[in-house]
């Protein structure tokens, strides 16, 4: 099973115009493979700015990154982005000019990894189990925030990555089509095991979903405090009002209602 | 830790909202007919929090807009004390999913516009009434900036001013938490918690989320998927004033549970019912059961 | 060519941490290639007559220019058809303004009117202004209110236009918001309506201008007896055609200045929005 | 106690209670939106006869007659010689719409392919950039005099304003519409292994066409507009010189049927851009569509 990934010291310093940001202060991370790892803490933290290193749309100013052994990230170089690590991004990016089926199947046929009509036939597969064969040839703008969602996964797993990167995907949806699209991913992930790094500013999202559960501070984000999750997987929402989760709960959100208090009086505004 | 608003020596009068069998329906371009509300029934009591819980675009938001009185239902009548409401008055407020305050106006002439406009008071009057209120909102010193200028939190407390300095009867509130950051909403909740805990107007809060439905309101009116219908409504037994430790109380899990049980069934179907087949309802029915 | 993020916002993607004098470089480095190629273009055109470079070398060269426009900038009749240009400018600008907005108002506002007005002008707007000069010509008495005229119709459909759509732009929440809080029809057109149309109305102003230009120069050159347009035409006519160059220079720093004049005086009007 | 309503509540259409709106209900709108439509149009065509026509107001006599125009433009010997029916009215028409077709195409395929390269790569950007900005803000006919010293013919000379006046709108407008598309899905794509070419065939071009056509609609009224002016300056066959050459010979009904013809031309041209828009960006169109 592949997907190991290690993160040694990540430190990132923004040169803005004006003065030096610090965003990220040497994090320490490791990420077992096929093991769902949630990373929580208050908008404007730097979650995504690891995020970004980690699948090489950024680099970091110190430290380095692995997976499986290669290294991704080392100061101020990283590896171009690939298909070994995809991200699921916060608004969405299928292409709203293109068909369904064509954002499933453009990654494995633009890496020549498989001929048009083999990737055409494996999308259809992958949307027919998540129930979206129908709207196969719409085009994103027709669909339901909850469906773009389980196209962007479905595109996602189809290049078979070997690490999966949400960046708070359930943000945009209502409440209850969360908590569905929460269930929905547990259980895809079952069948298709990866190591996944999700990152919310919901804890109780966090906590359902992570087999590990890391709580970043405000900016510059350090780690504060790391769990393992010890309920048992498939998770259903029962689980929300279980003694267990409750008292999991009640652990982490110290800290974070403390994050919270601070960006809510200073002003997220000046945070984010 | 309880916000203080001392407000409470304002004369707060509450009406009560009658809604009884509205039903509303919409053409779209193709010329076929999309009920959106179909005979639904309710009622917001004089001085409670009542919360309108349902999946996304089951028209909670059109029968907010037909109770603050922009447009009428086809059937039925909405009545503000007894009188039938016929069209937009300072009454009832409505504070919008996106912010509503201007933007071309600074955060303190937002709030005094509404009775700037009734000409109640002398403006010097309403000046002061306002700021008075800022300052009691946390945002005394935001009174000059405009509304871009502000934090998320922060201009949902500019709208949350800007309706109350008119004392209004019924306070309709359309997921006004919903463009927030969890931990944001998370304090916003308990904000407006403690305000109407003070003012006790009369409060008819839409939203898709169970906790916060819980956790703000007296009584929960769950609504179906589209067309809108009332489901069913659960008294909300928790003491008041409203904590979060609360929030893993049995008495709260009970709620949620019962609550859990009918949403997740309506959510299922919204969710399958946005042109999804139905074999994957059949999905989720035999994964439940498996 | 190596692939870039198309829309980078000046630092590459992939750029490391930049040393000091290196990130000097980095930060104004396309300001210096700007100049650089200009200044290499101002070369190639001053010596293009001995280079025989093909279409450089039939026009004078740079420094032929400048001593063209020093002689023109003393003479009076330059000055004078600046200021005639810049006279029926202001003049046609702020009648479009005038007339164009409220109208825009109006129909916007008014479903019957709107109906009716809209498909009149959709057939006359598509007929270029500078066909109506002969029309201009007939039917105002003096040759200065043609021209003025020519002026206005330029500028004119783009601010009815523009405020049309920015008046039909506006979120429904901030109309229903003013309606629930007491706001009578009049109280809507002030503080709602008219503010959240304004920047519209600003940017509208802005391309109208850079039109009202275009419209001078070409009234003046076509039917003018004064002013740029047609001293521009004169200079050609005796073929003099560093003047003509200098002419054009002269037409495109106004053309430049009365736009970022009423940019600038956007940003005041409406301070609170954000358009960059 | 509840306020009247002093603004007129919106009120939902009527359904004929079997799902479907009544016809009367969902063609109501269109057909007093057409009624209203031709009223205005009568009123205005009514006022041009009874003002110049009919009583000669004030200054208005002196322009041309709605009426003679009309049975000028309809008449098989026409008296200038100009009419539906003559072959002098369309060898003026073919010339001007030849060279706005020549002048537009290639406009738009250089413009396009230059405002791509300026977004794409920074150094090009800031090498070419400038010179652009220098030359944008001088008008279109402030160009005459030197194209016509620098072309070979005065035909061409009008090709090269026309072409000059759509190019640098399409330019900038391709060079804003690559910038403006969101930085998410570029990451995608080189995510998912898009080459160089594949992110400029899937990504750049359908991300900026919104934009590139919202500038080829205001390049092809500039087009018109540059057109007519350097015909009638430059003084070469076609529309905008009839036009002037009409109003020189005191024809004033030739005048207004050239003046009709242009602005049939420039409605036609700019539908036409706005049909093609509308093919090519499909996907926009469902998203727009959905409930009134």
């Amino acid at each position: 099973m592949q997907g190991a990934l290690s993160i040694r010291g990540a430190r990132k310093v923004y040169d803005a115009k004006t003065a030096k940001v610090v965003a990220l202060d040497s994090i320490d991370l490791d990420i077992a493979a096929g093991e769902f790892c949630a990373v929580v803490g208050p908008s404007g933290c730097g979650k995504t700015t690891l995020l970004n290193a980690i699948a090489g749309f950024d680099t970091l100013s110190r430290g380095d990154i692995t997976l499986d052994g290669q290294s991704l990230a080392s100061a101020n170089a990283s590896a171009p982005p690939d298909a070994s690590r995809i991200v699921v991004f916060q608004n969405g990016a299928l292409f709203p000019w293109r068909t369904v089926l064509w954002n499933v199947a453009c990654g494995p046929i633009m890496q020549r990894r498989l001929t048009a009509v083999q990737a055409n036939q494996q999308a259809m597969e992958l949307l027919a189990r998540v129930g979206l064969q129908d709207s196969a040839n719409k085009f994103p703008g027709e669909l339901s925030g909850g469906q773009r969602r389980r196209v962007e996964i479905v595109r996602a797993l189809i290049n078979e990555p070997k690490v999966l990167l949400l960046d708070e995907p359930f943000r945009a949806l209502d409440a209850l089509t969360k908590s569905v699209m929460q269930e929905y991913l547990i259980e895809l992930l079952t069948y298709v095991p990866k190591t996944v790094f999700f990152i919310t500013h919901d804890l109780e999202e966090a906590i359902f979903l992570g087999d590990k559960v890391v709580v970043f501070s405000s900016r510059p984000a350090r780690i504060r405090q790391s769990v393992t999750i010890d309920i048992p997987k498939p998770r259903r929402h029962e689980i929300l009002t279980s003694p267990r989760f409750l008292e999991i709960k009640a652990m982490l959100s110290g800290a974070i209602h403390e994050e919270a208090l601070r960006a809510f009086t200073v002003g997220e505004r000046e945070l984010a | 830790m309880t916000f203080d608003f001392g407000i409470a020596h304002r004369k707060h009068g509450s009406g009560e909202i009658t809604v009884d069998d509205i039903s509303y329906s919409v053409g779209d371009r193709e010329g076929n007919v999309v009920e959106l509300i179909d005979r639904c029934s309710f009622h917001g009591e004089r001085g409670l929090f009542t919360a309108l819980v349902g999946p996304s675009g089951c028209g909670k938001t059109t029968i907010m807009n037909m109770i603050a009185g922009y447009f009428a239902p086809d059937r039925g009548t909405i009545s503000l004390d007894g009188v039938k409401i016929a069209g937009p008055g300072w009454e009832r407020l409505m504070v919008f999913q996106e912010t509503a305050l201007f933007p071309w106006m600074t955060t303190l002439d937002n709030v005094i516009y509404g009775p700037m406009v009734r000409a109640e008071k002398p403006l010097r009057q309403i000046k002061q009434d306002a700021s008075a209120l800022l300052q009691k909102f946390g945002l005394g010193e935001f009174g000059d900036r405009y509304p871009r200028e502000l934090s998320g939190g922060m201009q949902r407390r500019g709208e949350l001013a800007r309706a109350l300095i008119n004392d209004p009867l019924v306070l309709l509130m359309d997921e006004p938490f919903r463009g927030l950051d969890a931990m944001t909403r998370q304090l916003m909740q308990k904000y407006l918690v403690d305000l109407f805990e003070e003012t006790r107007t009369t409060t008819i809060f839409v939203t898709s989320e169970i906790d916060e439905a819980i956790f703000l309101a007296d009584r929960l009116v769950i609504l179906s998927g589209s067309p809108a219908k009332v489901v069913s409504v659960i008294e909300v037994t928790l003491p008041r004033p409203r904590n979060f430790e609360m929030l893993s109380s049995p008495v709260y899990a009970g709620i949620k549970e019962r609550a859990l049980e009918i949403l997740y069934a309506e959510a299922v179907a919204a969710f399958a019912g946005h042109g999804v087949t139905s074999d994957l309802k059949e999905s989720f029915e035999r994964r439940r059961v498996v | 060519m190596a692939f870039e993020i198309a829309n980078i916002d000046g630092s590459a993607d992939n750029a490391a941490e930049p040393s000091r004098p290196r990130k000097f470089l980095l930060r104004h480095a396309s300001f210096m290639v700007g100049s650089l190629t200009i200044l290499l273009l101002g070369l190639a055109w001053e010596f293009a007559r001995p280079l025989g470079l093909p279409g450089l070398s039939r026009l004078p060269a740079p420094t032929a220019i400048v001593a063209a426009s020093a002689e023109l900038l003393h003479s009076p009749m330059f000055w004078e058809a600046c200021y005639k240009s810049t006279l029926r400018i202001i003049s046609g600008f702020c009648l479009a303004q005038i007339v164009g907005i409220p109208l825009g108002f109006i129909m916007a506002t008014n479903r019957t009117i709107f109906n009716s007005a809209f498909p009149v002008a959709e057939s006359l707007r598509p007929i270029p202004p500078v066909a109506w000069i002969p029309i201009s010509i007939i039917f105002w008495p003096t040759r200065e209110a043609s021209t003025i005229f020519i002026v206005f119709l330029g500028a004119f459909w783009i601010v009815l236009l523009n405020t049309i759509g920015g008046v039909s732009t506006i979120d429904q929440t901030y109309r229903r918001a003013a309606l629930s809080l007491g706001s009578s029809r009049g109280h809507l057109l002030r503080y709602i309506i008219f503010p959240a149309t304004l920047p519209t109305i600003v940017t509208g102003m802005v391309i109208s201008m850079g039109i009202c230009w275009e419209m001078v120069v070409a009234a003046e050159m076509i039917a003018g007896d004064t002013g740029l347009g047609y001293l521009l035409w004169q200079s050609f006519e005796i073929s003099a055609t560093a003047q003509v160059l200098v002419c054009m220079f002269t037409i495109g720093l106004a053309g430049f200045l009365s736009s970022a004049a009423i940019r600038k005086l956007g940003r005041l009007l409406t301070p609170w929005s954000p358009n960059e | 106690m509840a306020k009247d309503a002093r603004v007129q509540v919106e009120t939902a259409p009527r359904s004929d209670g079997a799902g479907k709106l009544t016809a009367h209900a969902r063609y109501r709108p269109i057909l007093l939106q057409v009624f209203q439509g031709v009223v205005g149009l009568g009123i205005f065509f009514l006022l041009w006869y009874l003002l110049v026509d009919c009583f000669g107001v004030w200054r208005f006599k002196q322009l041309p007659h709605l009426v003679s125009s009309v049975r000028e433009f309809l008449s098989r010997n026409p008296t200038y010689g100009v009419s539906l029916f003559t072959a002098e009215y369309y060898r003026h028409l073919w010339a001007s719409i030849q060279r706005v077709a020549i002048a537009f195409v290639t406009a738009v395929t250089c413009g396009t392919s230059l405002g791509i390269a300026l977004a794409w790569n920074r150094w090009f950007r800031a090498a070419v950039f400038p010179l652009l900005e220098l030359a944008r803000p001088i008008p279109i006919l402030a160009w005459i005099p030197l194209v016509i010293t620098l072309s070979p013919s005065r035909p061409a000379s009008v090709i090269i304003l026309t072409f000059l006046a759509a190019f640098f709108i399409t330019t900038l407008n391709t060079m804003l519409g690559v910038r403006s598309i969101d930085e998410v899905y570029f990451r995608a794509a080189r995510s998912l292994g898009f080459s160089d070419f594949a992110i400029l065939r899937h990504i750049v071009i359908p991300g900026a066409l919104p934009h590139i056509f919202v500038g080829l609609q205001i390049a092809m009224a500039a087009c018109w507009f540059s057109l007519v002016a350097s015909e009638i300056v430059a003084g070469t066959a076609g529309l905008g010189y009839k036009v002037w050459e009409a109003y020189y010979y005191v024809q004033f009904d030739t005048m207004t049927i050239m003046m009709a013809t242009l602005g049939l031309c420039g409605y036609l041209s700019s539908m036409l851009v706005r049909r093609i828009g509308k093919a090519l960006m499909s996907w926009r169109e469902e998203m727009l569509g959905g409930l009134s």
